[in-house]
């Protein structure tokens, strides 16, 4: 069952990715990039990591990608044609990205990974996520939040009309 | 479910991003691919946190989907003011700063 | 999961659907009822006694209208949004326990879809991705008062997320858990109602849910004076009313969570042994009071939205973001200093 | 009453705080606020100066169980420790407080620069009156030269008495170029800044002598040490002639005397008390404080009484062709504090110090006269320009005479009888060349002061335009003038000499502090009768002065007027002031400009030339390089991306 899961998740993962990218129209392609991410948030609950599927929907679905629509409709893309890109760029891209799929799938899977470990209780759960957070990774955790703030900042003044 | 086949859709959906990055001219599409590159790293952080019984890469994992709000926040309101400046978000027009 | 445990929760699912979307269905009486009655005038009630059988009469007339799909809108994507909307809200049902537990012939049923340990989470999840049906119902449409609706109607729920989200944590806090299930056992008795030691949190989810759920006072994205209908301005028939089933669900779910949350859910207001029950009857008198409590605030939203003007849209994000995320702040502290020094 | 002694540190803090609420504050309190902060910094701080001296005299044995305290019975010495300040190398290494130290000498010290600082800050709310800017900027400056100059005398560690030191030569920098907008005024204070710093830095190099040798840079274990044989008193010599070269600079002896004069840029009342009370008096308070060092080096002495001597006739007959009224009294301060230097030097150390607080007391008098005659004059300094002021400014009339009278060395006056102690110190000390130079330099003085008070206050107006609106002083600055008149015909008391019945005060109360002086030698001239001969030569010698002035300037003798013209060129030369400036500009800056002309040019041809021949190479390399950079972002990420996969190849295993 769960593989099942698994390889439908997968693959609405990959096709929802290529679709994002590849579609013309932005606000579909959000779509489909919505799906890849609910998709990999199903992933996230079987690798038993409840708490990170469930930021994956309520942050990356409900927030940013709302927010890549909202750009979209508000400078109305729908009908931006888009030229083609130069021939070279592209043979050059496909066999790059070709290259590197490999390199990297080489290096992913070259290796011989270790043992699976057993999984502690209580393993992804909100609080031994909670409890790491607040102790082992608070610098990091507050930094991020300074992080937020000055992106917040930065996004306001990039976005206000007229004076400066 | 294996940690390979996970690191292999990982790597895929990598590609995925690093080719829209490179062959898309929308500045929102690129950022899009952008977020795919970077859900693509948190797969492999959270098949690796799974397979080594760690949470560890649970929370590197949060973090990433935290810098990408922020990286999406402020690439968008940049993307807004280029389309103010230039009425286009094809990211080919803005090559203004070569020599 | 065994044979059994899916079949169980797919009966469950069964059951709480068929409720919910009877109910939906009554609830769009009650409304025209309670609105006739607040303004001193009849309602329906031509179908069936006292209009009884109008929502019957209204579900038909809904099939059997015809569908319109406007020729300049993305179709695929306006064919999908009310059917996205919906889903969302009916999902955001599984996680709320309406029981304790039932024993059929020795087999203990858990009275919940999903008891799942991030069931507030999930909540939030599916409110945000009901955003989505909006967002989309409004801009498929090709019309600029969909459009705006549309835009209007996220915006809000974006901002009140934040309100609902804090005033949320100030309960998890209480009760240590994101699973519903424990937050109801933790307030076992009368005294212990999350209301009582967090009167401001309660405010505060209460008005967020009237902007979560697009209600009046806060209806700006389908208030007609001015965008004629807002984002479903272009729809009809069936997908109409889809949207519509969607904003009377996502009621019930609102006030299903305030029950639970702050009210002790299925929890009798006094000691389950002076009413003398157990067993089944017990649980089935905490059904009984759940659906009391949730009726009760499903009251209150009528009443609000019969007896309050419309907000403006400037005067809802000063609200929203000046006025109910400071408060969201105190109530955390509150709860906080609470916690801390033992008092709850 | 004793235990006032704990709160020591109250006294320097008072200006400092007045200088921190006028300066910081002023615009909000206003003129009139900025005034009573200022007067009653000061006011407070003598009121404490004077419990804390009568603490001194006090029995002191009672004092040992208060902390922080340490007391020295013998040297009648209270040294407080307020705070730690350096603490280096453990306890071993280096240690210094901030620890202020009361004794006769500092006692003494501080009941001057309080006291007169005190009239001169009164002084300064009438003169400053009229001033639109900066008036609070003023006092902020006055109250923190103030408040320096007690850290200086009451440091009892040198980088203590440095801080002071510096502190008050860089009030006295600001204070001389108050009018900044004027260049010559800025210029000033940067000349003297600048020639002070000459001499701090032989002040550094003494200390740190001194500190090499003993260990320590309290004065105390410095001041013991140096009795004993040791590695303290090798080192006496280099050290004592180190810090005199600090001496030198902060009281203008020669050959730093150039900036002293035209520190007159300041304002009056600013001269009065910094260029010519207290501040420039620092360098004998210094070698004084020192005088154990200086006693264990003879050859040390000498160098003091020689340069002392040579100043005070040096800077005497540039003050007789002067017409600046200012420039005539800071010559004269120069002369004076030559004399102090001359008494420091022949080891009359409690003379040199009577002199150094009847000269506080008579030169503010002149200074504040002067400054009440410019105030009069709206700014007029010419004395070529006046004359004639006797009636319109009676107060000022009288107490210019009486200090006047009080320099000039006639008796009974305060000037006479210091001066006098310093030139029968020198008398008996052996020194008779010494004493006939000093002699001379009496009588230039006499005239000089004679010739300033004739030009202005008697015969007929030069200029008539100028002189018939002047008018007395308000008084605010009268009563200062008056103070400091009386103070001018009475101060010798605290000093009259056993040879007159006189008390001799001050030289008792000096004693446990100058218990190092040399006896006197014993070529000396030690009888009493030679003592009065002594006193009564020198008023001879002034009475010519005198009337030497009364003919050139009041009388109009017909030889006065031919006796400058006889004297060429040496009248000349005294006018131009032996040229000393134009000396310096060509010998020292003149050199030195050559050398950095030099350094410019190999700055711009060597070193431009190498960091040009670095931007030109670069450049020509981006000319070419730039042909990569095309503009186009997803170019740029191809690269990023054929990097990464060359990483990863490279990495892999």
């Amino acid at each position: 069952m769960e593989t099942l899961v698994g390889i439908v998740a997968a693959a609405t993962a990959l096709i929802g990715a290529i679709a994002a990218v590849t579609h013309r129209n932005a606000v579909v392609g959000v779509l489909f990039l919505v799906l890849n991410l609910v998709s990999l948030a199903v992933f996230y609950v079987l690798l038993s990591a409840p708490f990170i599927a469930a930021l994956q929907v309520i942050l990356y679905a409900g927030a940013i990608m709302v927010l890549f629509l909202f750009i979209i409709m508000l400078l109305d893309l729908r009908r931006e044609e888009e030229r083609e890109s130069g021939l070279l760029q592209k043979v050059l891209s496909v066999i790059g990205g070709g290259v590197f799929f490999l390199l990297l799938w080489g290096a992913a899977t070259g290796g011989a990974a270790p043992a699976a470990a057993e999984l502690p209780e209580h393993f992804g759960s909100v609080e031994s996520i909670a409890v790491a957070l607040f102790t082992t990774y608070l610098i990091p955790f507050e930094t991020i939040s300074v992080l937020l703030l000055v992106a917040m900042v930065g996004a306001v003044l990039l976005t206000r009309k007229g004076g400066r | 479910m294996s940690l390979v086949w996970m690191l292999t859709l990982s790597t895929a959906l990598f590609t995925v991003g690093v080719l829209g990055v490179l062959l898309r001219r929308n500045a929102i599409v690129i950022l899009m691919a952008v977020e795919i590159m970077l859900n693509a790293a948190n797969l492999a952080l959270i098949a690796f946190s799974r397979h080594l019984g760690s949470a560890d890469g649970q929370i590197l994992a949060f973090f990433v989907m935290t810098v990408a709000a922020a990286e999406a926040a402020v690439g968008l309101a940049i993307v807004l003011a280029i389309f103010r400046l230039r009425k286009s978000v094809n990211v080919d027009s803005l090559n203004r700063m070569k020599w | 999961m065994t044979f059994a445990a899916v079949l169980e929760t797919l009966i469950k699912i069964g059951v709480v659907f068929f409720v919910a979307l009877t109910a939906v269905a009554y609830l769009t009486l009650a409304e025209r009822k309670i609105s006739g009655w607040i303004q001193d005038r009849i309602g329906p009630n031509r179908v069936g006694p006292w209009g009884l059988l109008q929502p019957l009469a209204d579900g038909i007339k809904f099939m059997m209208k015809e569908e319109v799909v406007p020729s300049y809108a993305h179709r695929p994507i306006y064919m999908a949004a009310p059917a996205l909307l919906l889903i969302s809200a009916l999902s955001a049902l599984a996680i709320i326990p309406f029981g304790d537990r039932l024993s059929l012939g020795g087999y203990e049923v858990r009275l919940a879809i999903a008891d799942v340990n991030i069931g507030i989470l999930f909540f939030l999840a599916m409110s945000s991705v009901g955003v989505y049906g909006i967002v989309l119902a409004g801009w498929s449409s090709n019309n600029k008062y969909a459009m705006l609706g549309g835009l209007r109607a996220s915006a809000q729920m974006i901002s009140y997320e934040l309100g609902l989200g804090l005033s949320l944590i100030g309960v998890l806090m209480v009760s240590g858990s994101l699973r519903l299930s424990q937050i109801v056992e933790q307030q076992g008795s009368f005294s212990s109602w999350n209301v009582w030691s967090q009167p401001l949190g309660f405010l505060i989810f209460m008005v967020s849910a009237f902007a979560e759920t697009n209600r009046l006072p806060f209806d700006l994205a389908e208030a007609e004076t001015e965008l004629v209908a807002g984002y479903h301005t272009e729809y009809s028939a069936i997908k109409f009313s889809m949207f519509y089933m969607a904003e009377y669900v996502n009621m019930i779910t609102a006030s299903a969570l305030m029950a639970t949350l702050f009210f002790g859910g299925w929890q009798l207001p006094f000691p389950a042994e002076a009413a003398g029950v157990e067993g089944n009857h017990l649980a089935l008198l905490q059904i009984l009071c759940f659906l009391i409590k949730t009726g009760f605030f499903l009251f209150v939203f009528i009443w609000v939205r019969w007896t309050l003007p419309r907000f403006r849209y400037d005067q809802l994000m000063h609200l929203g973001w000046k006025v109910l995320l400071p408060l969201a702040l105190l109530n955390l502290i509150w709860v906080g200093i609470g916690v801390a020094w033992g008092w709850f | 009453m004793i235990t006032v002694l704990r709160f020591l540190w109250l006294i320097p803090l008072a200006p400092f705080a007045g200088a921190a609420i006028a300066g910081f504050s002023g615009r909000w309190i206003g003129r009139r606020g900025v005034g009573i902060i200022a007067c009653g910094s000061v006011a407070l701080s003598f009121v404490l100066s004077v419990v804390g001296v009568a603490a001194l005299s006090g029995d002191l044995a009672s004092l040992d169980a208060l902390p922080g305290l340490a007391i020295n019975l013998e040297a009648r010495r209270v040294t407080l420790e307020v705070a730690e300040w350096i603490s280096v190398g453990g306890p071993d290494g280096l240690v210094v407080s901030w620890s202020l130290m009361l004794d006769p000498l500092s006692a003494v010290l501080i009941l001057v620069i309080t006291g007169v600082g005190f009239l001169i800050h009164l002084y300064s709310v009438g003169y400053m009156a009229e001033e639109d800017r900066g008036y609070a900027r003023y006092f902020a400056f006055l109250n923190l030269f103030t408040g320096m100059m007690l850290l200086l005398v009451l440091g009892a560690s040198l980088p203590v008495l440095f801080v002071g030191w510096e502190g008050v030569g860089l009030c006295s920098y600001l204070l001389i170029g108050f009018y900044y907008t004027e260049t010559w005024c800025a210029d000033a204070g940067r000349k003297a800044f600048i020639v002070n710093r000459i001499g701090d830095a032989g002040f550094l190099l003494g200390a740190l002598t001194l500190w090499l040798a003993s260990g320590s840079l309290d004065l105390e274990p410095i001041l013991d040490g140096v009795a004993a044989s040791g590695p303290l008193r090798e080192v006496a010599l280099a050290g004592s002639l180190l810090l005199f070269t600090g001496a030198v600079g902060k009281s203008a002896q020669i050959p730093l005397s150039v900036w002293l004069p035209d520190a007159m840029a300041g304002p009056t009342p600013v001269s009065a008390l910094i260029h010519a009370a207290t501040m420039v008096t620092a360098g004998v308070y210094l070698v004084v404080r020192m005088g154990a060092v200086f006693v264990a080096a003879p050859l040390a002495l000498a160098v003091v009484a020689g340069i002392g001597a040579a100043t005070a006739l040096y800077a005497a007959t540039i003050a007789c062709a002067q017409t600046d009224i200012k420039k005539v009294l800071a010559y004269s301060t120069i002369s004076q504090l030559g004399y102090m230097f001359l008494g420091v030097g022949v080891g009359a150390f409690a003379a040199a110090i009577f002199h150094l607080i009847t000269h506080a007391f008579f030169k503010a008098v002149l200074f504040l006269g002067a400054g009440s005659v410019i105030h009069a004059l709206h700014g007029e300094q010419d004395m070529g320009r006046m004359g004639g002021l006797r009636d319109r400014m009676l107060i000022t009339w009288v107490c210019m005479l009486a200090g006047g009278l009080a320099l000039a060395g006639i008796v009974p006056f305060a000037g006479f009888w210091s001066k006098d102690a310093i030139l029968w110190g020198a008398l008996s000390g052996g020194h008779t060349f010494l004493w006939i130079l000093g002699l001379a330099g009496a009588g230039l003085t006499a005239f000089y002061v004679f010739r300033l008070l004739f030009m202005i206050f008697h015969g007929k107006p030069r200029d008539e335009d100028l002189v018939r609106n002047a008018h007395e002083s308000p008084y605010i600055m009268s009563g200062p003038l008056l103070v400091l008149g009386v103070l001018s015909l009475i101060g010798g008391i605290v000093g009259l000499p056993a040879i007159i019945y006189g008390g001799d005060w001050l030289g008792r109360w000096l004693d446990p502090v100058l218990a190092h002086a040399p006896a006197a030698a014993h070529e000396g001239v030690h009888s009493a009768g030679a003592e009065i001969g002594a006193m009564v030569l020198s008023l001879v010698i002034a009475g010519a002065g005198f009337m030497v002035a009364l003919m050139a300037y009041v009388l109009r003798h017909v030889w006065a007027e031919r006796l400058p013209r006889k004297l060429e060129p040496l009248s000349g030369w005294a006018r131009a002031k032996y040229y000393v400036d134009e000396f310096y500009q060509r010998a020292i800056l003149g050199p030195y400009l050559q050398l950095c002309h030099i350094f410019r040019q190999f700055d711009e041809r060597a070193v431009d030339g190498l960091v040009n021949a670095v931007w030109r190479t670069a450049d020509g390399v981006g000319h070419f390089a730039r042909y990569l950079q095309t503009g186009f972002v997803r170019n740029y990420a191809l690269f990023l991306l054929i990097g990464a996969a060359l990483i990863l190849y490279l990495v892999l295993p």
